[in-house]
């Protein structure tokens, strides 16, 4: 980071940060007292519960079900008694189960077996996970200086994974370092993650281990050939925040679209399912170094962008606490927010670069996740490339972490092969022309940006206080953000959490927490 | 009137394409994309820009001439006539209606945009134009985002619906098709299609396809509620609905 | 102008200024003791000669011809003699010319007539010209506040006028200030000046009066349709550079192409008629309150932007000079430069910047007159775009007066009425969106821009001094601009230069000396 | 192979199109643009963008669907092979020529673009490659622009020219073709035409066009002073130049 430009006072920052402490802090004392079906699947697959029945149920899925209302004991012995029991391992018995074994008929072994299996599955799943992580470090050293910064994001979306690997080994070929697989229309609705390769989809792909697996590899193969780590992107919010995260560690993958409120408010998720959920699945993705994305830019699609400019600032604090309390480091934080003023605004490219220089300084170590320009996209393309060609002017110009490459096309379709090469081509030409702007320019003592970026912070504090006066849950249901109101007990999920019993035993959990040294109760 | 496109002298019918073929990269490739245009029926075709997109796909940016043209007094719109504002859809509704009409409205199927609706039925309204909900003689119900079909026509037989919009604006793959016909099928397939005026819009609809669909009428990118306000009432006179 | 940006040491600045005076004083003797044949036509056009005869030739080539070997004496007394002589009005002469009356056969009247006539003559034509200029000024007065800042210049270039008034109107309409007419290829080099309304060129339309009043008239009518004064612009650059001033400023054109050293640079034109021709225009477009228009952009369509860039403010500083000696005051010189740079230049933004903002701090008052990019323009449009984006950029946050707009078919083809349109939309967007943000920033010192101006400045000023040691006519001739050599006596048009005799006779001359106080042989 | 556009699927047909037609900003000219764009063979056509130009004239931004295709395997191009670079060339008119030969050059007519051959022939030559006065085995006279016809062959003949090189940069109205044509009509009523290698380029001449004018290749954009060379030196010894 370079110096200040905004000359914020640091004594507001700090404000905001403990407020955003104080507003967890009910919410964590909930978390901890409650697990979920998302929560107990995703255990399960640590633990090697995988693929389908006859009828596609996942494995995971159908434990869960068997567990039913002992769910608050964690679903994590009743597998493991099943593995001892049956003599099988994961692999075997997820066939066993398919073929319609209940595992919750079968007696206990004595707990003190169940524990040392844990132990070594723990262990199997730690090791998995490490060797990725120390994969990725050493190729993302290795292959370091053919990086953009930002670096370069870029979607696919065909619906189909195998059209999606052309188009995504393409996007890597033209530039981009980093690809996001988009997710069909309504997974996040799903209670369960689907499974196998699969061809179609509504303006995305399905998230499904096998997908990310092929992906993965399609992406290994076309990086070493241009000598780059090519990093992989896809989404774990919805009513499987956790599974589909320890599914992303397990194949690899480098960053997870994963906010702590997104499914409560644009999902229209239950919130206490969605809380619980998140801090797991954030566990997950910080001991398998992802970098995580949030959600800010969803915002600005429904409300004014000049306007409501602090809800992004407020909600960027709170992802930050919340990560924070799920033992995620400020390295893995792509806060997100986007460009979405008006174009017709005057000086309107003076507050958007305000906003991002300002979320720039105020997390100065955290990979900020730009957006670009979308609802005022239209279909006149010629001057979408403009905005485009001004928002990777501030993207630069305001050092962000990652730039996900605006579309000309993006009114009309989801990204012809062309439309993201011609997002590359932009953003590079850009990038290099203004390389060194940022340190050759000063900010104007009080002129439009510093006092726009003054008065959005105060706004913050503002609404955090409120926020925090309130709590958070009755914010919610308050419509206090993005203009919607989620009722405490509405939304879809709610059937799924189940407060933990006194004998709760989940040692992933447990094992994640003592790694990422969260302290409970804080 | 015979009319083709215009780029510097009239009737040169000069037009600009770009598209990507799926071949490498070379002296080939551009012949090809030349080729390619001048099948399409243009002339003094030239390829100004080309690049490699992967190994297998080029991209070309052409311009071209074409003698091709259309007559354009036989071209036939089908436009939705917007007459009244929110006074005169008010009015109208007093006078020829004598009683509030209900319209319910929701972005349906797996589609979860609702601004489009908010848009036409949100109190705020649109760009300084007032949504439904704030006509003193309409009682505006908007169902919100990813409303099934059979629930949505449940809604409306329960609310007693004049009106039913439904606004479409995801497209890929002609989901909007499927979903669209899906809808028109159940209502008729319950006897109510002629009870009720039935509206699609989205930024890809167009009233042609509307009516084709089945649909009364389609609005497309850029309708302000007043139009389909306007339409809605009319229709209802029309047909003698009271 | 705000506070200097760049922290130019105004001392260098004051230098340059007193070599380019101390380069063009061997010249300005040159030019007092010369006239040319497109001096003469021009003062012919004055006292109202024109028209054509049967084979198409103008009438004031035809008393130039005429009057051969006596051109030293000056055209008028001979012209204003057979109005007396004959008792016609010009236009009655003009027709006797054209079918065959030599007027220098022609026995002399009594001289005093001769001048009282000029004395009526130089009125008439006063008064034309002072009406033109009281007439814009009221217009410009009342329309001011629709203007654009920088105003916004579009070109028109079919060959055909009428189709020209097509697309100049449509362009006015969306959002041009200004509608340059192209000139047809070739036109600087024809040494007389095509007749009467003209639908055929190549890359441009013929520049002729009636043209001019065409597009004049149409002009102004859409302008008052709008509510905006359109400003028309012209070249008198080429063999005719005086006698197209003046038809501009007959017909009140507000604009026009006129540098002091284009012609002979890059149309290779004789250095000494050049020269001559140049000062008598700029003394009439002075007159005329018409804004020239310089070319030093075309130095960067053969030499390198980085390189030669000193060549550009070198050049700002010379025609500077010849028009201060032409009686031109700071605000009608649209002094020009252009982004020319290779855009893969790293940090060429950024050099574009400290160039366009080092112009409009050295020339506070001039509404400079800043090119698009041409030569790295390729067929790619997008690209082509993100240039002139990046481009009106760089134009609004510099101050600079005049914007020719970027076609993003500039490789292609003379722009399409579209292209023009997207042009216009895309200066709006930029213009309007970054409105103040050339406040609300500070250069760091001694940082990229700043250094670069100062090395370009250094780099002038070492030129000028070269220049100033060999003179400028040898500068020229020794390749020194522009890469080309230009040999004294070579080029064309030398044969139409004259030396004065002692009872050289011009009071139309005279007459604009006086009007513009410029002081002879200083 | 047969083949057509590709916007994300293989074979979908996606074309980006862009042009103004000569009628006023309407829904008729919308449906207009959406009718001219089907006659020119394409389906699910959908106006994205439309705007007025002037009172008389709209801009469409259109994205189209087409199944014309074209057979790849029959696309010829009659590439100029790119075989030699500068040092090849010198060696091959040493072995196969064994004298110096003598190329004059031009941006002949009213053209005054000298970029384009100045790239070709000077010295320093264009983007690190040299230019062909850099060649040791060739003798290269740049005339530089606005060069007549008339003039360049008298020239030629005065140096003895075995090959001559002509940019055309404006091609607005087809002016590049009619001044092509006059100068190699020209040179063929003088009886030099089998004398000489001659080659047209610029950024609008295609191979393909050249042959067609009777010239021996066309060099397009990006050529590089060894890509013309070769040609020159390969066709002076397949037709037994010495
Ligand atoms: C905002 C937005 C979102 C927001 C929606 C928030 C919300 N609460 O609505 C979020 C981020 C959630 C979102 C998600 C997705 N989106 Co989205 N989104 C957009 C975006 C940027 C703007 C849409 C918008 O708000 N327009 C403004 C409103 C006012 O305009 P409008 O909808 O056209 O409505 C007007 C008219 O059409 C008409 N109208 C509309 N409906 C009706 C109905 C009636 C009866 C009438 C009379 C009139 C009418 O009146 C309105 C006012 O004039 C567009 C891109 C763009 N710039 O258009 C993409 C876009 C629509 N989204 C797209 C996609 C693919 C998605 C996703 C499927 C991506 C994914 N895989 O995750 C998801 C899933 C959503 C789902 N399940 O449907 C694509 C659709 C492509 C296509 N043609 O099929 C677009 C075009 C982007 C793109 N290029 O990929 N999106
Ligand atoms: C620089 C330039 C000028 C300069 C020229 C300076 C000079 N000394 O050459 C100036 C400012 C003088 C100028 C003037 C005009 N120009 Co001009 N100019 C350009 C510009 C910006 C760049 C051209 C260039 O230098 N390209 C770089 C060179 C290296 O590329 P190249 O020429 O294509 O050459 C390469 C190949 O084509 C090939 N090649 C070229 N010739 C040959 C020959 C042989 C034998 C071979 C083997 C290869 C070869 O090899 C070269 C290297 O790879 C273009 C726009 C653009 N970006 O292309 C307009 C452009 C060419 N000009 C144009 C016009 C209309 C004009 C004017 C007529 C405008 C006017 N009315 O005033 C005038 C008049 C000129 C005249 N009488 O011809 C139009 C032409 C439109 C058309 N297609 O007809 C263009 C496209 C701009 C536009 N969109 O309007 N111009
Ligand atoms: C944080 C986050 N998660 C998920 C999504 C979209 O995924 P889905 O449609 O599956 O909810 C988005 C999209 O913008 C997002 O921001
Ligand atoms: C000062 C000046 N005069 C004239 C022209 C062009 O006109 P012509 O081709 O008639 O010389 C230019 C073009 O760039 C110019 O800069």
């Amino acid at each position: 980071m370079t110096k200040s430009k905004l000359n914020l006072d640091t004594n507001k920052i700090a404000k905001a940060r403990e407020l955003s402490k104080q507003i967890s802090a009910p919410v964590q004392e909930y978390i901890e007292k409650n697990t979920t079906v998302a929560i107990e699947r995703t255990t399960l697959r640590m633990m090697g519960a995988d693929g389908v029945d006859s009828n596609g149920v996942p494995i995971p899925n159908k434990v869960v079900d068997q567990i039913g209302d002992n769910l608050c004991y964690g679903a994590t012995k009743y597998y493991i008694n099943a593995l001892l029991k049956k003599g099988l391992s994961p692999e075997e018995l997820n066939i066993e189960i398919g073929n319609g074994l209940d595992i919750t008929k079968l007696d206990f072994v004595d707990f003190s077996f169940i524990e040392d299996k844990a132990q070594e599955l723990v262990e199997i799943f730690a090791s998995k996970v490490k060797a990725n992580v120390a994969f990725r470090e050493e190729k993302v050293h290795k292959y370091k200086e053919k990086e953009n910064s930002p670096l370069l994001y870029l979607i696919v979306a065909t619906g189909n994974i195998y059209e999606d690997v052309k188009q995504a080994q393409a996007a890597a070929k033209q530039g981009a370092d980093i690809i996001a697989v988009i997710r069909t229309t309504g997974q996040s609705l799903l209670d369960f993650v689907p499974y196998g390769p699969t061809t179609e989809g509504f303006g995305g792909t399905y998230a499904t281990q096998e997908n990310f697996k092929i992906m993965r590899k399609a992406l290994d193969e076309t990086g070493d050939e241009i000598g780059k780590y090519i990093r992989l992107v896809n989404y774990c919010s919805g009513l499987c925040m956790p599974e589909i995260a320890v599914m992303g560690a397990l194949e690899r993958l480098d960053m997870m679209l994963n906010d702590s409120m997104y499914g409560i408010l644009f999902r229209d998720i239950n919130m206490y399912r969605t809380f619980v959920d998140q801090k797991f699945s954030r566990m997950i993705n910080s001991f398998a170094g992802i970098v995580i994305n949030s959600g800010e830019d969803n915002y600005l699609t429904t409300s004014d962008a000049v306007e409501k400019a602090y809800t992004v600032t407020a909600s960027q604090f709170i992802n930050e606490r919340f990560a924070y309390e799920s033992g995620l480091p400020a390295k893995l934080m792509g806060l997100g927010h986007a460009f979405e003023m008006n174009p017709d605004i005057k000086n309107g490219f003076l507050l958007e670069m305000a906003q991002a220089q300002m979320a720039s300084e105020i997390f100065p170590e955290a990979p900020l996740k730009y957006m670009p320009p979308t609802k005022y996209m239209t279909g006149d393309i010629f001057k979408g490339l403009a905005m485009n060609t001004l928002f990777n002017f501030i993207a630069k110009s305001t050092n962000q972490g990652i730039l996900l490459l605006g579309m000309l096309t993006e009114a009309i379709h989801t990204p012809f092969m062309q439309d993201r090469f011609l997002g590359v081509a932009n953003a590079k030409y850009v990038l290099n022309n203004i390389a060194d702007f940022s340190d050759d320019i000063e900010y104007k003592k009080d002129g439009i940006m510093q006092t726009r970026a003054k008065v959005v912070l105060d706004e913050t504090i503002e609404f955090l206080e409120e926020i925090n006066k309130t709590n958070l849950f009755n914010a919610i249901e308050g419509k206090m953000f993005a203009e919607v109101s989620r009722p405490k007990n509405g939304g879809k999920g709610l059937e799924g959490v189940a407060e933990k019993a006194e004998d709760y035993y989940n040692p992933f959990y447990t094992y994640l927490e003592n790694e990422l040294n969260i302290v409970k109760g804080n | 009137m015979m009319i083709r496109p215009y780029g510097d002298t009239l009737n040169d019918g000069a037009v600009q394409l770009s598209f990507t073929l799926p071949v490498a990269h070379c002296a080939k490739a551009d012949e090809a994309a030349i080729i390619y245009t001048k099948k399409l029926g243009f002339k003094e075709v030239e390829v100004v820009h080309s690049n490699p997109l992967s190994d297998e796909f080029t991209f070309f940016v052409v311009y071209g001439k074409t003698d091709i043209s259309i007559d354009y007094d036989k071209v036939v719109v089908e436009e939705v006539e917007k007459s009244l504002d929110f006074y005169g859809v008010n009015n109208f509704i007093k006078e020829h209606i004598e009683r509030k009409i209900v319209v319910v409205g929701a972005c349906s199927g797996t589609d979860a945009h609702t601004v489009g609706i908010d848009a036409i039925m949100n109190m705020k309204g649109f760009d300084q134009h007032y949504g439904l909900e704030r006509y003193p003689m309409i009682e505006a119900y908007n169902l919100g985002a990813q409303i099934p079909n059979e629930e949505l026509i449940k809604k409306a037989v329960e609310l007693k619906a004049d009106a039913i919009l439904i606004s479409q604006i995801v497209t890929q793959k002609e989901v909007h098709i499927q979903n669209l016909t899906e809808f028109i099928e159940l209502l008729e397939a319950e006897g109510l299609r002629s009870k009720m005026v039935v509206c699609a819009g989205g930024p890809r609809i167009g009233n042609k396809l509307a009516l084709e669909l089945g649909y009364d009428a389609g609005f497309g990118r850029g309708t302000y509620p007043e139009n389909v306000a306007s339409f809605i009432v009319e229709k209802m006179h029309e047909r003698g609905m009271k």
